[in-house]
């Protein structure tokens, strides 16, 4: 049995056993078993993984499993991961398992959501263990439609509005990307030899460059949308805000990494020329997208507003770093990823559990909330000094990798937009210790707010489950930058074997 | 080579006794906590001793200078090929120096506030907080590489926006620690683009290879040129604005004033004595590369120090609120330090700077943490910061009053108190170097001696205020650290520094210049006297001279507008010129570009559906011509 | 001759009863002349010599389906009604539709030679095609047969369905 | 026989019949009526079908069965039709098709 099947076993035998379920205790008792399960299994595949390079194995993806599906097409259902997914899916553990806490009280259809909730799951863990890109957007599929369920159903304020505009602009991106995966498709096979949809026998070859010029953008941009490339980003402070908890958590802890880790599997690792030569229009848009969004977060008044638009900063400095495209600033973008997954994920769920109980979300009506809720606002605000890029937490990591990566590059273009993107971590302050001042601190504002109480043990699970991760990513990043390396090597080696002259 | 792997036990503990403070000190009874913290510091501080001593003393060979020793290091974070971050300890004479500085004062801060947060419902939080500091400010100064430095000087900043938000119900301390943050954030961006120039074009982080004089850094020196000025200049003044914005350099300086936010006890350890010299201590790092590599930088250094001093000493003069004219007072002493090292060279007597700087951060720690920790007692025993509030109060706080004159007249330069040595150096490597700067240095010496003296008479002589209830001395708790420190500021200029902490490492002769240490005396005197006159009785005299230098006194007093001009930009441009119109730009074009879309989409629908009339035979009718024009075209045409 | 004479008279009945049928305005009428031209159809088929086939023409369609229709007209309209045509417009461009399509067609049909098979002239009882209607074998209807008879019943369980009232939800 | 009539002349009637229908069906506002267009099509229909068989099948009864067929499928899709006209005059006391496009959209 190889163990990235029982990723999709899980979830699978999970929804079945939420089904014969019949209230919300037990549907979230299931869903937490079954997702710790998920959890666990992350972990051993970390240890698993660990071990099999520790023995010498250097093939480039592990634990392959390989059965075909569609034979006529040629699609398989391909299994294999490298370093780099495995610290995907160990983050999509921990969000998932901190998001089916965080919906611990889901008293309305409490069986539907959670059915939902893990089916997303189950796309996400999908589409970072497929190498076939067929199947990979099969399951990129299933993890984007739930969301229209989950926030139309159980979301709040202009919920089908914002369902609606989310899921079209990511169907949207879809449809590019449907476009870029057909192209490379037909056109990576070697004259004689069958189509495949198999990344790893695509990057032996090269697609033309032509073609590349053409399909890079189709990709690269389908896949940007889910991860908030400006201008595409409007869906998220809409999604976000409406969304319940638990789909916040997940879609911008987990989802929108989606959108760069496809960027960068399929879109850069499979048409290298094509990157080289457009990556100047969409660092443009990325390093306008970091610091875009930070100043929009500035004057946002809604708390998930303000996160949704940090999201898109955060967001945009991973497709950033990846668009730099040497081994270090790739690397800081996947620790970005995981980093950035994890603190809007604690972030999302401090905002809900705070919602919960003073039911607004507008900074103005509340503050002195440290005084009241002091274990929500203590994380609240190691989540914010996180977000800010402290030392001692992920943020601080995935950033100074990402900005030393960047400065690789000796010309101007690249210093210059390396600058700009570092200047948001200023910006970053400015409205994160706004949003702590204003929320927690100063005097209590509404006088109803003393009698609020602190969180309760599966808050506490939630938010200290992901804290005890950015904290350990902080501490000892050394493990997990050195995974990714490794498994970045032949990458970074098959994107600068091939040197054009671009723009800049 | 002696092992100094032990030293890495004097960032830990506190980090330790941060962890335990913070996770359990709620359970705690409030003087538990405070014990565990001061015992804690206690520790690091008898390690930090043990290893100046071995370092100064116990292994040292004669005549053979200080060396840099690695006590430990470990790969922490793999960069790139050649750049890979470590954690570890260096030590070297300016890091064991620290290391004492920020021991000594941190423990006499932790025991001072065992007496002055009696009470306070956040004691433990307290404790914790500073542990933290230390923690930080400690691997601040044992940092082997820049950004294991980078990564301490962002946690120190933390620390500071923490305590100086201690009192987190209270608007103004919110609005302080914000802005303290913010400002030394936008300055580390400079320190962060400076530290990604330095180590792309040297390819390392590591101190020992940077200043080596051999090494790199220094080699890059001639590097391609922007401006007029080579990179290594640039990445070093891009360094040294890290610094100016961590030590309250003009145009830095605005959140040091409100940092006093923060209750007294935090001001003294983190706004005076440790924390604000880290810029100090930055530039003294990396000295061999600003003085061999880039003159210019360390020109940048010089004026910028020698015009905050000024500056600041211009302020301090009006400002009636005590702590805040410490705080003012603090930002002129740095002033002079960073002056000191600017005016500085490398190697033997050429380094009189460098050493003089180091030696007036070690005597300034001493003597201004002297000075918060009084005021601290002052505030305590009549609860408020405004001068006007106080008076007459040398009866009542009899220690307090002693050890405050001590500090006074120790900041004035009198011999033989220490800063009189330390000031005396700073003068003689000034004079030396540049005239211009040594002028100023001269008159904001006589500007020191005359605001001191005004605020030590404001509040211990002048007029019989009456108060509530009567002022009280401080419990032990407190006066016990005073004494303490009055006596290192005292005696702690008869240190040797000119022997242990030298640009090079290696010792050299220095003696005081009476030439200009004389001079520098009398106008300490004089300033002292002008004070005297003014402040000692309460007569017009002040406002007198107030309304003649009136425009002068006004700017002076609003801190010639500062603040209003970074309210200006920060409000009004970057909040409702860049902000809100990218947010509304962002609802309003992009979002109403996306939604348009939609709405087009939802348009034609519209329009398309209107042929879906449900008028049967309009169907039919189409359905017949359609299928006549099929039949026409496949049947005839094709 | 006779059979010329009877397929030009019933050719002429169709048509002008067709025409009447679909232009009249009295509703019952256009029914009988409805009537009238099945009824000549049925006169074709007889010309043709298909007696069985005449003779369900006029059962089912004559017999069956009129009355159907006029019961339905009885019921649903009053006898003095005239029923509203079509505005002129409707009409024109109806009736433009038409008669392109009507020239289409009877281009194609006449510009195509018919061979008609002369060779026999069969004389069919009506035993062959009841025996060929419940056949299986290679030449049987029995399939279609039986598909048509759910059919019918389909329809009529359907109609009936359709056409009862509904019981108010509320007694 | 029926040699001297030859089968485009029935054709033609087929067609005319057929397009009148379709005229009716396009112009007539009474259901009822655009139901007897309807007739009149499937009835042309017939025609056609019985007239190929007697000239080119003549041998072969395909040509019946579809005719019996189609007039199965008329008579049952009167009926239904008719159900349907009954339903529709009943709720909205009127069958002019004109009335009847709440279907739409």
């Amino acid at each position: 049995m190889n163990i990235l099947n029982l990723f999709i076993i899980v979830p699978v035998l999970t929804v079945c056993g939420i089904m014969l379920t019949k209230d919300l205790k037990q549907s979230r008792l299931v869903s937490a078993i079954g997702m710790g399960v998920q959890l666990i299994l992350a972990f051993v595949l970390v240890y698993l993984y660990l071990a099999e390079r520790g023995a010498g194995n250097t093939a480039t993806m592990l634990f392959m499993y390989d059965a075909v599906w569609f034979p006529s097409l040629n699609i398989h259902y391909a299994l294999g991961v490298d370093g780099i997914s495995v610290a995907m899916i160990a983050l999509t553990g921990i969000v998932v398992f901190a998001g089916i806490f965080a919906s611990w009280k889901m008293e309305f259809l409490p069986r539907e959501f959670f059915i939902s909730l893990i089916i997303l799951a189950t796309g996400v863990y999908g589409f970072f263990i497929s190498i076939d890109l067929f199947t990979m957007f099969l399951f990129y599929e299933l993890a984007v439609i739930p969301m229209y369920i989950l926030i139309g159903i159980w979301g709040t304020g202009p919920k089908e509005y914002s369902a609606m505009k989310l899921t079209l602009m990511l169907m949207a991106g879809s449809a590019l990307l449907l476009v870029g995966i057909l192209g490379i498709y037909f056109f990576s096979a070697p004259a004689g030899s069958p189509l495949t949809f198999n990344i790893m026998e695509i990057s032996k070859v090269h697609i033309p460059i032509e073609m590349q010029r053409f399909l890079f953008p189709f990709t690269f941009v389908g896949f940007g949308i889910l991860g908030a490339l400006f201008p595409f980003h409007t869906w998220s402070p809409d999604g976000h805000a409406s969304a319940p908890t638990a789909v916040s958590m997940l879609h911008a802890g987990v989802l929108m990494k989606l959108g760069g880790y496809g960027a960068f599997r399929v879109a850069i690792f499979l048409m290298p020329q094509a990157a080289q030569e457009q990556a100047w229009i969409f660092l443009i848009l990325t390093s306008i997208s970091v610091v875009y969004g930070a100043f929009s977060a500035i004057v946002q008044t809604d708390l998930k507003y303000i996160n949704a638009y940090s999201s898109v900063s955060h967001c945009g400095l991973v497709l950033f770093a990846i668009l730099m495209m040497n081994q270090t600033a790739m690397n800081g973008a996947i620790i970005q990823m995981i980093s950035h997954g994890l603190m809007t994920a604690l972030f999302f769920a401090l905002i809900g559990m705070i919602y919960g109980r003073t039911h607004t979300r507008l900074i103005n009506e509340m503050g002195g909330l440290m005084k009241v809720i002091p274990f929500l606002g203590v994380v609240y605000v190691i989540a914010g000094l996180a977000s800010l890029g402290l030392p001692g937490f992920s943020g601080f990591v995935a950033e100074m990798t990402i900005f030393v990566g960047a400065f690789q590059h000796v010309d101007v273009f690249h210093r210059v937009v390396t600058i700009v993107a570092a200047s948001s971590i200023v910006i970053t302050a400015v409205y994160i210790l706004r949003v702590v001042g204003i929320l927690l601190f100063g005097p209590i504002k509404n006088p109803h707010f003393l009698e609020l109480t602190d969180a309760k043990w599966y808050e506490r699970i939630s938010t200290i489950s992901l804290v005890l991760a950015i904290t350990a990513i902080g501490t000892a990043p050394w493990w997990l930058s050195n995974m990714i390396n490794y498994s970045l090597a032949p990458i970074v080696e098959r994107i600068s074997a091939v040197q054009v002259t671009g723009l800049f | 080579m002696a092992d100094y792997t032990y030293t890495l036990l004097i960032p830990l503990i506190p980090l330790f006794v941060f962890l335990l403070l913070g996770l359990t000190g709620h359970k705690m009874k409030p003087l538990v906590a405070g014990l565990i913290g001061s015992t804690g510091l206690g520790i690091s501080a008898i390690l930090s001793y043990a290893t100046a001593f071995k370092y100064f003393i116990g292994s040292h060979v004669a005549g053979a200078g200080y060396a840099s020793i690695k006590g430990f290091e470990v790969s922490w974070l793999h960069l790139t090929d050649k750049l890979t971050i470590h954690l570890g300890v260096l030590i070297d004479p300016i890091s064991v120096m620290m290391l004492v500085v920020i021991t000594t004062v941190s423990l006499m801060v932790h025991i001072y506030s065992i007496g002055y947060m009696k009470g306070d419902p956040g004691f433990y939080r307290f404790f914790s907080f500073l542990s933290l500091f230390s923690f930080s400010m400690l691997g601040l100064v044992l940092a082997t590489n820049i950004f294991q430095m980078y990564i301490f000087w962002e946690l120190v900043g933390v620390s500071s926006f923490l305590l100086i938000g201690y009192y987190y119900e209270k608007p103004s301390a919110v609005a302080a620690s914000k802005k303290a943050f913010i400002v030394t954030r936008f300055a580390d961006l400079g320190f962060l683009i400076g530290i990604l120039m330095l180590s792309f074009n040297t390819g390392t982080f590591d101190f020992q290879t940077l200043t080596d004089p051999h090494g790199p850094a220094i080699a890059s020196a001639g590097g391609a040129a922007f401006m007029g000025l080579s990179v290594l200049t640039w990445s070093l003044i891009f360094i040294f604005i890290g610094g100016a914005g961590k030590s309250a350099m003009f145009p830095f300086h605005i959140w040091l004033p409100d940092a006093m936010e923060g209750p007294t006890p935090v001001s003294a350890l983190i706004h005076a004595a440790t924390m604000v010299v880290a810029g100090v201590y930055l530039v003294a790092r990396l000295f061999p590369v600003y003085a061999l590599g880039a003159p210019d930088a360390l020109m940048v250094v010089a004026w910028v120090g020698g015009f905050s001093s000024i500056f600041a000493a211009v302020i301090a003069c009006t400002q009636t609120d005590i702590k805040r004219v410490l705080a003012f007072s603090t930002m002129s002493q740095i002033g002079y330090m960073m002056l000191s090292l600017g005016v500085s060279g490398y190697g033997g007597e050429e380094g009189l700077g460098f050493m003089a700087s180091n030696f007036h951060l070690f005597t300034h720690a001493m003597f201004k943490a002297l000075l918060f920790l009084g005021a601290g007692a002052v505030i305590h025993a009549v609860h408020t910061n405004e001068i006007g509030g106080m008076g007459n109060l040398r009866k009542h706080l009899p220690i307090t009053h002693i050890t405050f004159l001590i500090a006074c007249v120790t900041i004035a330069g009198i011999p033989p108190f220490s800063a009189f040595f330390s000031k005396d150096e700073i003068l003689v490597a000034a004079f030396h170097s540049n005239k211009l700067l040594f002028a100023i240095e001269y008159i904001v010496a006589g500007l020191t001696a005359f605001y001191m003296f005004r605020l030590y008479y404001g509040i211990f002589w002048g007029k019989n205020t009456q108060y509530h209830h009567t002022p009280h001395e401080s419990p032990l708790v407190m006066t016990i650290p005073l004494m303490i420190l009055a006596f290192g500021s005292v005696f702690a200029g008869f240190i040797p520094f000119h022997a242990l902490v030298t640009s090079d490492g290696l010792p050299f002769e220095s003696k005081i210049d009476w030439l200009i240490a004389i001079p520098s005396v009398l106008i300490g005197v004089l300033g002292i006297v002008v004070a005297t006159v003014m402040y000692k009785k309460e007569n017009p005299l002040p406002d007198k001279v107030a309304g003649t230098f009136k425009h002068l006194y006004k700017w002076a007093y609003h801190k010639f507008y500062w603040d209003e001009i970074y309210l200006f930009v920060t409000r009004k441009i970057i909040y409702r010129y860049i902000s809100e119109p990218i947010a509304w730009f962002d609802r309003h074009v992009i979002d109403a570009t996306m939604n348009g879309i939609a709405g087009i989409t939802q348009y034609s629908a519209y329009a398309i559906k209107g042929l879906q009339s449900g008028k049967l035979q309009q169907y039919g009718f189409v359905f017949v011509s359609g299928t006549i024009i099929l039949v026409l075209i496949f049947v005839y045409l094709v | 001759m006779l059979n010329e004479v009877m397929f030009y008279l019933f050719g002429a009945m169709i048509l002008t009863f067709s025409v009447l049928t679909v232009t009249t305005r009295r509703i019952l009428r256009a029914a009988v002349y409805l009537l009238f031209v099945l009824i000549s159809t049925a006169g074709l088929y007889f010309s043709l010599n298909y007696n069985f086939l005449a003779a369900v023409q006029l059962t089912v369609y004559a017999g069956g389906i009129v009355v159907l229709i006029i019961f339905s007209i009885l019921l649903t309209s009053h006898l003095s009604e005239r029923a509203v045509m079509a505005p002129l417009k409707q009409s024109i461009f109806s009736a433009l539709a038409t008669l392109a399509g009507a020239t289409l067609t009877l281009m194609t049909i006449l510009r195509f030679s018919f061979v008609p098979n002369t060779g026999v002239d069969p004389q069919l009882n009506i035993t062959d095609i009841g025996n060929s209607m419940v056949s299986y074998n290679r030449d049987g209807y029995a399939l279609p047969f039986e598909v048509i008879s759910v059919l019918l019943l389909a329809a009529m369980i359907g109609a009936i369905v359709v056409a009862k009232k509904e019981r108010k939800l509320k007694e | 026989m029926i040699q001297n009539i030859p089968l485009s002349y029935y054709l033609v009637i087929s067609t005319f019949m057929f397009f009148i229908g379709i005229y009716g069906f396009l112009t007539r506002r009474n259901l009822i009526t655009m139901l007897m267009s309807i007739e009149l099509i499937l009835n042309s229909v017939n025609i056609n079908f019985v007239a190929f068989n007697r000239y080119l099948y003549p041998q072969q009864l395909q040509g019946h069965f579809f005719m019996l067929i189609v007039i199965a499928v008329a008579a049952a899709e009167a009926a239904v039709a008719i159900a349907i006209i009954i339903n529709i005059y009943r709720n909205f006391k009127s069958i002019d098709v004109e009335n009847v496009d709440e279907m739409k959209y």
